[in-house]
């Protein structure tokens, strides 16, 4: 699609023929200067580049000098490194184009061959198929018993809660096509939930129950909870219900933190945590990550297995309609509100399931575990993976929640939420339809490409012009 | 088009990023080496308060370093929880799980505690806390967790002792920052007051507000005659220049959150006169306290913050305990647990010692007013406040 | 709530408000010609209070200035901020937004690679210029001025008023009856007639964008005047301002205005009423009331007409 | 609203036997856009059986009159009444759209609406199992009723997509067949929601001279075998003076003519609503070279950017309240 480059070398070469009078004021508008070509305009843009990642990588600034990390970071020798790299990769991109082409082609037709049959071999048969899952939920069965415990922690406390929000904000947004940024809201009802029901809050339940008892609970809460946000605000669209959604975020976050006499209020709320007795057989649910990742598995896979059914029968596919063409959907007698707030709703119990899970797991939370921050990185996640595919958004989640836990290692943890903004940005830029896409997704982005159809149901509301 | 591309290009570059900065660290040296983590903000909203924290840490054991008689070597690790009571879990664990870590300064903040603490205790790793002030963290049996800082019982009743019998305050309003310290500390102060017969109008106003002029105006309308501020000093900076803006009169108060030189910088002449608690003794006079500051300043180019000091104590008491058991024979968890439970120490701040629940039994409390350009010491509030 | 404080808090609401109004424009014009949200805009309102801190800091001397070398140092600031801010906007789009532009992606990839460069933004912002946040130096004694209703204001609080009017009126005027205003009002009308027309929407999306970043430059430098300076100052804000920014009707340049006068006083009335931790409830019930009522905000959402 | 589930059409027989009994009926009819008035007083009856086709230039208000009939427009006056074999009536004005589409009212769009991404199997499916009534719970839990209605609704959108004759094609995206199988998949996807009146958005727009003749067919068989009303809005003369019982014509919203083909043919308003239509037609025309041309030059991807609107000349000319968009 580079037809703005082309056009401009294009209109360069072609300006002498068609330089008829009347259009000499166009063209001496067109006329591209030197430093406006593509090359020269690549070697500024590097260079930019090597400047912003010595910012990235230079000295740690204070507030006690303002200028200290601009100072060191523009007089030290890094900066030349930096550009001193950048000119080479320039170099080689611009004038040895044709043996670094041959070799990424090389590589290339090597590495697209057997992943063609092995794709074949996917597709083909079942048993494949099966053997695969199988051994791959055994892999995330059994497989971190063998890392150590503070991965398992890692595990359990971020990874496998963020999958479960992740899955359940996919289907508000990757398949209803309803931008919610204030997902983590109905988290939160979901950890209250459990702590009302529970005992743990000073307003005292009527029965205190058993953590699962509060599952079923919390689900029905956080569905009426969705129901609540979406009945008046789902006849907004995009941005709208966005704004609507993070003030709802916003309202149940500053409630939970300010309604001292019913929350604690930033004090938090201790919970108990998950146990089981049935007279023959009690458990309880200690210190050991591992029995909670194996609850949190149940719940995943259950949350999957379910929301796998719904994708692909009436009601995923009325989503995808109401996604593509809301008007088109109306009209073929989806009832297109119905349909979004199902959607809500059932995004919004999964989320309370990963709330009560959460709140039984900790053991404590307070209101700062809900904050907007959170509703942000969660739609990231499903976003990043690729939103509307369920392989995607448990990778996504995954691995976003994993990656600043291992960028610890090696960048400045102060730093590691630049590296990961730098990466959205770049993850964006490259692959805008997510790492794992579902196909629906994938087609639809390759139309908006082509000009067809806006890919999401966030587009501007209906009836802007008059 | 052309952005990708350049995208592209940039891929290489990226990789010499991570490259260079990846080549930090190393291992280093031989022999005996004892490692002692810090739990505590390194990342996230509340970041300045854990590199305050941690660089006392590491002042700490670079000095105790380079003094060369320890006949081992201390190092330090990280363990970041970013302020927030569901990172502290794994945070912990990271120090758990590395076998070399006798002893963890931490955890920063109060919540982080409430999970933490648990499994601290279960791994028989001390966990000795020179920041969590919420009074309740002691009472509820964590085995190995230990408060190296009064709690905010002792900080919130010097307080209102003091306006009640030195100021002889008759309307006060008690402002928090709906930080777990901030409420914790008014809590306690709002409590004393009434019972001294007191009025209080108890107010909150979230750190990070975008305009305090609101704030202050709530303040000025009830027309109190004094002010308790239980938040940090980043927040009582603008607060207080918008307090003087608004016609404040009364007597201003504030803890040991915002007992920090940068209050002043941040308030300007606002902060004249106002008057700052803290359960640390002189910070600025002694010598030693000076050349803490000194080092400090020298090492990571900026001034000492909130905790810095008392994180540095904090690191030497385990480091001089550590030192003992190392010459009986070998550092143990449980024995470091044990003998710091009964460890007496005396410290840049304050001097340091624990009752059987791991409560700071020290819980004097001292006075300090902002005059001009420095924060001058007062006295302790109970001979103040007779 | 008694009359005179009745007054105290409008006042203050109107100050706070007008800084939101024109942080608001700035998510408004970027709705206006490419119907996004650029939820990396209250990363350009924080860089333009780094640029006035910069500037003031390397210029001011010792002793507080007065009189003409006030004026002088309160345009030199807010020029820095504006100047830095229109940098970080203009190199904002060129990165995080054109290729997916010329990739026609979807909104929401939009909403991703902005909240990617907004950690960016401000993390880098951090590691650059410390995490403590950090008050501008003094550029004139901050005394009372005016009395409106018994109300008192200090210049600081005048400074914002009068710019903030300021730099409305010259907006209103640049997108209504300059020839880069008109440009601006074709795209946002519809894209493509415009590109049929002649108009280069590489250059008009561009300017739009530094239009904005002006502004919010400028508005940081006054939020930090008025308050201090920090790298994530410009979160809270942000996100207020781009409710302001619906509430008034987003890409109507004078419903941002509106919403965001109107936002600034809901926030300091409750306030008032009810106490600083319930700012923000009061803000978005409003907000969703509002909504409730006019779908598409108070003004309606009339992209580029009235501008 | 019925409960039945699907069922087969009904003979070739009900073409003819409510002949005769109003349909559809509307009075006094007014839609306005802040100034513009797109409706003016429009009357229309529509007899059960009949193909009735509307006619009109550019900005006429045709597609304005299908958007109210319908409930995506709510016009400010007037009445719109929708009477069911089964009896009673509904007031159409207001209503919302998906519950108009549910008491037998289809339609399909001018510019092609199809849910792209879809293949054109799954896009007759949503169609026809929206009176099915299966709840998100069972279908998660996978219970036999479910499963029972995900068939039903699969025999039925074969079925449809076997009388349009697209059946080979089910497997293939929306988005990627060709111009005139997109327009008979949407005819196709409102068939499938079991209407009792179809209304038709010009749909032989951009198709090619053997596709109109396929769909003049079609329309012809749907209208005789499967005795649903069709309501047509066709700029194609012959299409309509071949298939259309009646003609109604509109101009600036305003009914000018009502009566068979022939009759409307000779009624001097049309034509010369018609012969000035001609001229603004050839003015877009020009409008449009002038656009094409500037385009290439520009190159800023504008051959890119256009829209699927490039069917007809006249409609880049066209009033831009006629087109899709607004609501």
């Amino acid at each position: 699609m580079s037809i703005k480059t082309s056009a401009a070398q294009g209109a360069g070469q072609d300006s002498p023929k068609s330089a008829t009078a009347p259009l000499s004021a166009a063209a001496r508008l067109r006329k591209v200067h030197w430093y406006q070509e593509p090359r020269w305009r690549r070697l500024g843009a590097l260079l930019a580049l090597a400047v912003t990642l010595r910012l990235m990588t230079g000295e740690e600034g204070t507030t006690q000098d303002l200028f200290l990390a601009l100072r060191e970071d523009f007089t030290g020798v890094g900066l030349w490194i930096w550009l001193a790299i950048a000119v080479a990769v320039w170099a080689v991109r611009e004038f040895l184009t044709d043996q670094t082409s041959r070799a990424v082609e090389g590589t290339k037709k090597v590495s697209a061959g057997p992943l063609d049959r092995v794709r074949q071999v996917w597709s083909a048969d079942k048993r494949v198929r099966m053997g695969v899952l199988t051994a791959v939920l055994a892999l995330v069965v059994f497989g971190p018993l063998g890392v150590e415990r503070y991965w398992q922690q890692v595990l359990v406390d971020q990874i496998a809660i963020f999958v479960l929000l992740a899955i359940g904000l996919n289907v508000v947004i990757g398949w209803a096509g309803l931008l919610d940024l204030g997902f983590i809201a109905f988290f939160a009802i979901g950890a209250y939930s459990a702590a009302y029901w529970t005992g743990a809050l000073p307003v005292q339940p009527p029965v205190a129950l058993n953590n699962f008892l509060v599952l079923p609970i919390a689900v029905l809460t956080c569905l009426v909870a969705g129901v609540i946000l979406g009945a008046p605000t789902l006849r907004l669209r995009g941005d709208y219900l966005a704004i609507v959604t993070l003030g709802f975020h916003e309202i149940v976050y500053l409630m939970a933190k300010n309604a001292d006499g019913v929350t604690e209020g930033a004090r938090g709320v201790k919970v108990e945590r998950f146990s089981v007795d049935l007279g023959f057989f009690s458990y309880e649910w200690k210190l050991d990550p591992m029995p909670y990742y194996w609850l949190l598995v149940v719940f995943i896979v259950l949350a999957i297995f379910l929301f796998l059914r719904l994708e692909h029968s009436k009601v995923g596919r009325a989503w995808t309609a109401i996604r593509e063409d809301e008007v088109a959907a109306a009209a073929t007698g989806v009832p297109t509100v119905r349909y979004k707030l199902m959607a809500f709703a059932i995004g919004a119990s999964t989320s309370g399931v990963a709330g009560v899970a959460y709140a039984s797991k900790a053991g404590y939370f307070n209101p700062e575990n809900f904050a907007i921050l959170l509703s942000i990185l969660v739609l990231a996640y499903v976003i990043f993976g690729g939103m509307g595919s369920i392989p995607g958004v448990l990778f996504g989640a995954a691995f976003l929640v994993w990656l600043p836990e291992y960028l610890r290692e090696w960048v400045d943890p102060k730093d590691r939420y630049m590296y990961l903004g730098a990466l959205l940005v770049i993850m964006m830029i490259y692959r805008p339809q997510g790492v794992l896409p579902s196909r629906r997704r994938k087609r639809e982005l390759r139309m908006a490409e082509a000009g067809v159809g806006g890919a999401d149901a966030t587009g501007p509301a209906e009836g802007r012009q008059p | 088009m052309l952005n990708k591309t350049i995208v592209k290009l940039a891929i290489p570059m990226a990789v010499g990023a991570l490259a260079l900065t990846g080549c930090g660290g190393g291992d280093s040296g031989s022999g005996d080496a004892y490692k002692i983590a810090f739990q505590g903000p390194l990342s996230g909203d509340n970041v300045q308060l854990g590199q305050n924290m941690e660089n006392g840490i590491k002042l700490a054991i670079d000095q105790a370093n380079a003094e060369g008689d320890l006949g081992f070597e201390v190092e330090y690790v990280p363990v970041d929880d970013q302020g927030l009571p569901d990172k502290a879990t794994t945070a912990a664990q990271k120090a758990i799980d590395d076998e070399d870590v006798v002893a963890v300064i931490g955890p920063a903040f109060s919540g982080p505690a409430d999970t933490a603490a648990e499994i601290y205790g279960s791994a028989g790793l001390v966990a000795l806390s020179s920041s969590a002030t919420r009074p309740d963290l002691t009472t509820k049996g964590y085995e190995t967790f230990l408060r190296a800082v009064p709690n905010d019982s002792a900080q919130g009743a010097g307080m209102a002792k003091y306006l009640a019998n030195k100021t002889k305050a008759e309307k006060v309003v008690v402002v928090d920052d709906k930080t777990d310290y901030g409420i914790g500390l008014a809590d306690v102060a709002e409590k004393d007051l009434k019972a001294a017969g007191v009025e209080v109008v108890r107010q909150s106003v979230p750190q990070k507000t975008p305009d305090y002029s609101a704030a202050a105006k709530n303040v000025t309308k009830n027309k109190p005659d004094a002010l308790i501020y239980a938040g940090y000093y980043q927040d009582a900076g603008p607060f207080a220049k918008k307090l003087k803006e608004a016609g404040f009169d009364g007597v201003a108060m504030s803890g040991d959150g915002t007992n920090d030189a940068q209050f002043i910088q941040l308030a300007g002449d606002a902060s004249d006169g106002w008057l700052l608690t803290c359960p640390c003794t002189d910070a600025t006079k002694e010598d030693a306290t000076k050349k803490f500051a000194a080092d400090y300043e020298k090492e990571f180019k900026q001034a000492p913050g909130t905790y810095s000091a008392e994180s540095y104590d904090a690191a030497m008491m385990i480091i001089e305990e550590i030192k003992k058991l190392h010459e009986d024979g070998g550092v143990e968890r449980q024995a470091l647990v044990d003998a710091l439970r009964a460890a007496k120490y005396k410290g840049l701040t304050k001097e340091f010692s624990f009752d059987d629940k791991g409560e700071f039994t020290n819980q004097t409390i001292y006075l300090y007013q902002v005059k001009g350009e420095g924060i001058e010491y007062q006295g302790s509030i109970d001979e103040l406040a007779g | 709530m008694s009359l005179s404080e009745f007054w105290d808090f409008l006042v203050l609401g109107v100050v706070l408000g007008s800084l939101y109004a024109v942080i608001a424009i700035g998510y408004t014009l970027v709705y206006g010609v490419l119907q996004l949200l650029n939820f990396a805009h209250s990363e350009v309102f924080m860089f333009g209070g780094y640029g006035g801190l910069l500037a003031l800091t390397a210029l001011i001397p010792e002793s507080t200035p007065s009189g003409v070398g006030s004026v002088a140092y309160v345009l030199i600031g807010m020029l820095a901020g504006a100047a830095l801010g229109g940098a970080v906007a203009f190199g904002l789009e060129r990165v995080a937004y054109r290729p997916l532009r010329r990739h026609r992606a979807p909104r929401l990839v939009f909403l991703i690679t902005a909240i990617g460069a907004s950690f960016f933004l401000y993390n880098l912002a951090g590691k650059l210029f410390g995490r403590n946040p950090l008050p501008m130096p003094s550029m004139y004694e901050n005394k009372k001025v005016l009395s409106v209703f018994g109300a008192e204001l200090t210049i600081t609080q005048v400074l914002i008023l009068v710019s903030a009017v300021a730099m409305m009126v010259g907006l209103d005027y640049v997108v209504n009856r300059t020839k880069m205003g008109s440009g601006i009002r074709a795209v946002a009308q519809d894209p493509e007639v415009a590109s049929l027309m002649g108009v280069d929407i590489d250059k008009v999306v561009s300017r739009t964008f530094v239009l904005g970043g002006l502004l919010g430059g400028a508005a940081g430098f006054l939020f930090g005047t008025n308050s201090q300076v920090w790298y994530t100052m410009g979160f809270l804000p942000g996100i207020t301002a781009f409710a302001a920014a619906v509430l008034g009707g987003i890409g109507n340049v004078r419903g941002a205005m509106l919403g965001g006068l109107v936002l600034g006083v809901v926030e300091t009335m409750t306030v008032g009423l009810w106490g600083d931790d319930w700012r923000y409830v009061g803000a978005f019930v409003v907000l969703v009331l509002v909504l409730m009522v006019r779908p598409t905000g108070i003004l309606g959402e009339r992209v580029g007409r009235t501008a | 609203m019925t409960t039945e589930t699907v069922k087969k059409e009904q003979g070739p027989a009900g073409g003819s036997a409510g002949a005769g009994e109003l349909v559809l009926e509307t009075s006094g009819v007014t839609l306005r856009f802040g100034g513009l008035t797109s409706l003016d007083n429009v009357e229309l009856r529509m007899r059960r059986g009949e193909v009735l086709a509307v006619i009109g230039p550019n900005g006429a208000g045709k597609t304005s009159l299908f958007n109210s009939l319908t409930g995506a427009y709510v016009p400010q006056e007037g009445r719109i009444v929708f009477r069911p074999r089964e009896g009673g009536e509904h007031s159409l004005l207001g209503a919302k759209p998906h519950v108009v589409s549910q008491w037998g009212l289809a339609r399909t769009f001018q510019n092609i609406r199809l849910f792209g991404a879809l293949t054109a199997l799954e896009n007759v499916k949503i169609a026809a199992e929206t009176r099915l009534k299966t709840g998100p719970v069972s279908i998660m839990l996978g219970l036999p009723n479910a499963r029972k209605a995900e068939r039903a609704s699969d025999r039925r959108a074969h079925e449809v997509l076997s009388y349009v004759g697209l059946l080979e094609k089910m497997n293939e995206l929306a988005g990627s067949l060709s111009y005139g199988d997109q327009r008979r998949l949407e005819i196709a996807r409102a068939l499938a929601t079991d209407p009792e009146v179809l209304l038709l958005d010009e749909p032989a727009a951009g198709t090619n001279p053997t596709e109109k003749l396929e769909l003049e067919e079609l329309i012809r068989r749907i209208n005789t075998e499967l005795g649903v009303s069709v309501l047509l809005i066709e700029h194609d003369m012959r299409l309509v003076m071949s298939v259309a019982d009646r003609v109604m014509v509109l101009n600036f919203g305003k009914k000018i003519a009502e009566g068979s083909p022939s009759q409307v043919q000779r009624d001097p308003a049309v034509i010369e609503a018609y012969l000035g239509a001609v001229a603004e037609e050839d003015e877009a025309a020009v409008a449009q070279a002038v656009a094409e041309g500037a385009g290439a030059q520009e190159g800023a991807g504008s051959g890119a950017d256009t829209d699927t609107d490039t069917d007809t000349g006249a409609d880049a000319g066209a009033p831009q309240w006629d087109t899709e968009e607004h609501k």
